[in-house]
């Protein structure tokens, strides 16, 4: 079309060296592509759905989950998040966010937690685990984390979530390490954070629960992680398993500080 | 009333002597805890099975934030070399342009994929590496092989100066533990991931003086 | 500012009061225009929209990246600063079909649009705009979409 | 029925900004599922404002806007506590109406 302004560019273009341009042009091109996303992220409509699945009567026992406890007591959600995974006395258990939500839809709610478990990401009763997922962390968003590291528990599940993260297997001989663990490096043009060490401020752990953009899905953390096991060509992990667990307090703790900016966006 | 107040009390102290005797467990009893975690949280999905978690030396050795003692590695090493079949009939060089395209695919052996024949999978180079000054998204977990015969002098790849390039880019490709014990590079050739044929385009993808790499 | 619950309180009373009276906006609506949103080229688009090629312009504006992340979501706008303009189209030139979006201009809304479109691939997008003396106007910019994440 | 749309709308000055988020697959009809059929197309048609019940844009969109689609424009004269109402309507005949206050 305007074929002349498009020579004069190239030709501008091609005074600077070659790989430097690239690198540049393409870093400055994906920061203002983000950029034009953040306003209106449809993870708000996840959070709207969160909010109402938590005040809403419903379950077998047709109750809401208002009693539930987030590890500030029950009911209180804000700065529940940043708090999590930790140690619950009431289940005896460690446990991140969703696997103390299967609890209360339990407990509470009647459901039955097995078949919740069992449930396909982005359907029924996981659909609405990760909603009500997304609108409890985003009532954090702003809060730095600080996962409880008191319990004896807690400090396993560190040490264990550790080991399980430099587990190096499978066909193509990935650890979570193999990716996350150095600073600066990334997959294509996305940048990994290395998860052994606070990577910052709404990167990594504080980046999740994230609208996916690549396909218009909501993840939470424990959809973010059954991915990395899938692309890791790892087997399935089982959903709020404790390998999840335990990886989710080894980020969290190594986070700590981190400030969380959930629902974030990501590609 | 004075005995269950005594009761009680003794119950919380109970309590706080069993938190408070409570200690973390010692290294290698968290190793075979981890060990059984993991085994006991994975399942069977697709054609990835749970034997996937079944570690060799090598990747036992390099599951851990410190790397093994130069012993072991040296042993992973000289394992991997001796493992590495090399070209049927000397042939190290494919089609550049089929290479490309593997480099450029990143899929194969996931839970998703169907079959965990080669064939359906990619050699996912631009995951971690330049490769070409045409594509701009590339990864940066390897070094840059842009110009990567060019830079080794490769000027034409069947000429004999040409032969130990060819040599370690093909061992590299097939096992690259024979060169570096904790490489975080997959083994192609070792692990099934590509065959011969997809292996010899991926090596003329990287020596072909006409391919994007050394343009 | 409400909090997010009373909003959504709201939005649901007024669908059902806006509905019992049939009060519900699309009925004033248009039909939609299949043969344009089925074009392949710019010839079939401006036959189907019944107006003439564009022409360039640097009164129309596409606001766009550069480089998409990912194809599935990238934002765009278009806008003009034209008098008269009645109608705003966002166009993906290497999409199967090439139009995403066309706005109506009232007097009552600024003519400029912002959106989130799909592209198959790098593409140049253009907006175009018609005005009510059947001009039709545009601008392009080529946004690069690349390939990211793992692959798999 | 459809998730609700979000609605933000902020007057500054004699103008006021509204960004929508709406619940929609917006599915193209060009994508297969995992057994190789056609996914079929279901995406948002028409979409439209109203100012305090007047209307003040029309728009039709293609399958080729983005999923959970995102939408952005200036009503002019539009002040704090006026309603902006939204609505679309998808190729199956699917609508939604939701409502926002000015701030």
């Amino acid at each position: 079309m305007n074929t002349k302004k498009i020579i004069g560019l190239a030709v501008l273009a091609c005074a600077l060296p070659a790989v430097a341009r690239a690198q540049k042009t393409a870093a400055d091109g994906i920061a203002e592509y983000r950029k034009m996303l953040e306003d209106g992220n449809p993870a708000e409509l996840f959070e709207a759905k969160g909010e109402d699945l938590w005040k809403q009567p419903r379950g077998p026992k047709k109750v809401s989950l208002q009693a539930c406890d987030l590890g500030l007591g029950p009911g209180v959600v804000k700065g529940a998040w940043v708090q999590m995974p930790r140690w619950f006395a009431d289940t005896g258990r460690v446990q991140d966010l969703e696997s103390r939500l299967v609890s209360c839809m339990s407990t509470l709610q009647g459901f039955d937690a097995a078949e919740l478990i069992k449930t396909p990401f982005g359907r029924g009763e996981m659909a609405n685990i990760t909603a009500l997922a997304t609108w409890i962390a985003g009532q954090s968003h702003g809060l730095r984390f600080a996962l409880p590291q008191g319990n004896v528990e807690e400090q396993r599940f560190y040490e264990l979530g550790k080991r399980a993260f430099f587990f190096r297997g499978g066909p193509m001989d990935f650890s979570c390490a193999s990716c996350h663990g150095e600073e600066g490096k990334r997959i294509r043009l996305q940048d990994l954070p290395d998860l052994t060490m606070n990577p910052g401020d709404g990167i990594g752990f504080a980046a999740w629960p994230a609208y996916r953009v690549s396909n218009g899905q909501m993840w939470s953390m424990q959809h973010r992680l059954n991915d990395c096991y899938r692309q890791q060509r790892f087997p399935y992990p089982g959903f709020a398993s404790d390998v999840t667990v335990a990886l989710g307090v080894y980020m969290g703790v190594n986070a700590k500080g981190a400030q969380s900016i959930v629902p974030a966006i990501k590609r | 009333m004075k005995q269950r107040t005594l009761l009680a009390t003794l119950a919380a102290a109970a309590a706080v002597l069993t938190l408070g005797c409570a200690s973390l467990p010692a290294p290698d009893v968290l190793d075979a805890q981890a060990d059984a975690m993991i085994k006991a949280s994975f399942r069977d999905q697709g054609i990835a099975k749970v034997d996937r978690l079944n570690r060799d030396l090598g990747q036992k050795a390099c599951s851990s934030d410190k790397a093994p003692s130069d012993a072991v590695a040296k042993q992973i090493e000289a394992e991997s070399l001796a493992s590495i079949k090399w070209p049927s009939g000397g042939q190290y060089l494919g089609d550049w342009r089929k290479g490309e395209k593997l480099a450029q695919n990143g899929r194969g052996m996931t839970w998703t994929d169907r079959s965990a024949d080669p064939k359906s999978n990619g050699a996912q180079c631009y995951n971690c590496h330049q490769l070409s000054k045409e594509e701009i998204s590339f990864g940066t977990i390897g070094p840059s092989l842009y110009h990567y015969g060019k830079q080794r002098g490769v000027k034409d790849p069947l000429a004999p100066e040409s032969a130990a390039t060819l040599q370690y880019t093909w061992g590299k490709l097939w096992n690259s533990k024979a060169y570096a014990a904790c490489s975080n590079m997959p083994r192609f050739g070792h692990m099934k991931l590509l065959n011969e044929e997809q292996i010899r385009d991926v090596m003329a993808l990287l020596l072909d003086p006409q391919s994007p790499v050394n343009r | 500012m409400f909090t997010r619950r009373q909003m959504l309180q709201r939005s649901s009373a007024v669908v059902t009061a806006l509905g019992g009276l049939g009060l519900l906006p699309q009925a004033a609506q248009a039909a939609f225009n299949a043969p344009a949103f089925e074009a392949k080229t710019m010839a079939d688009l401006v036959k189907a929209l019944g107006v003439s090629m564009p022409t360039e312009s640097k009164d129309v504006t596409i606001i766009g990246p550069d480089i998409a992340e990912n194809g599935a979501v990238v934002p765009v706008g278009c806008a003009s600063s034209l008098p008269g303009v009645k109608r705003l189209l966002i166009l993906v030139e290497k999409n199967p079909n090439m139009l995403c979006a066309m706005f109506d201009v009232s007097d009552s809304v600024e003519p400029s649009f912002n959106t989130r479109v799909k592209m198959g691939q790098s593409s140049n997008v253009m907006a175009v705009a018609i005005t009510a003396d059947n001009k039709v106007l545009f601008s392009h910019k080529e946004i690069k979409v690349t390939l990211g994440g793992c692959g798999g | 029925m459809a998730d609700p749309m979000r609605i933000r709308a902020q007057a500054a000055g004699d103008k006021t900004t509204v960004r929508v988020l709406m619940s929609h697959e917006m599915e193209t009809g060009q994508r297969k599922d995992s057994s190789g059929k056609v996914i079929p197309a279901w995406y948002i048609q028409e979409v439209s404002a109203t100012h305090n019940g007047k209307p003040v844009l029309s728009a039709q969109w293609g399958p080729s806007v983005a999923k959970n689609p995102f939408l952005q424009f200036v009503v002019k004269g539009a002040k704090a506590g006026d309603k902006i109402a939204i609505s679309w309507l998808d190729n199956r005949g699917d609508k939604r109406t939701d409502e926002a206050t000015v701030s």
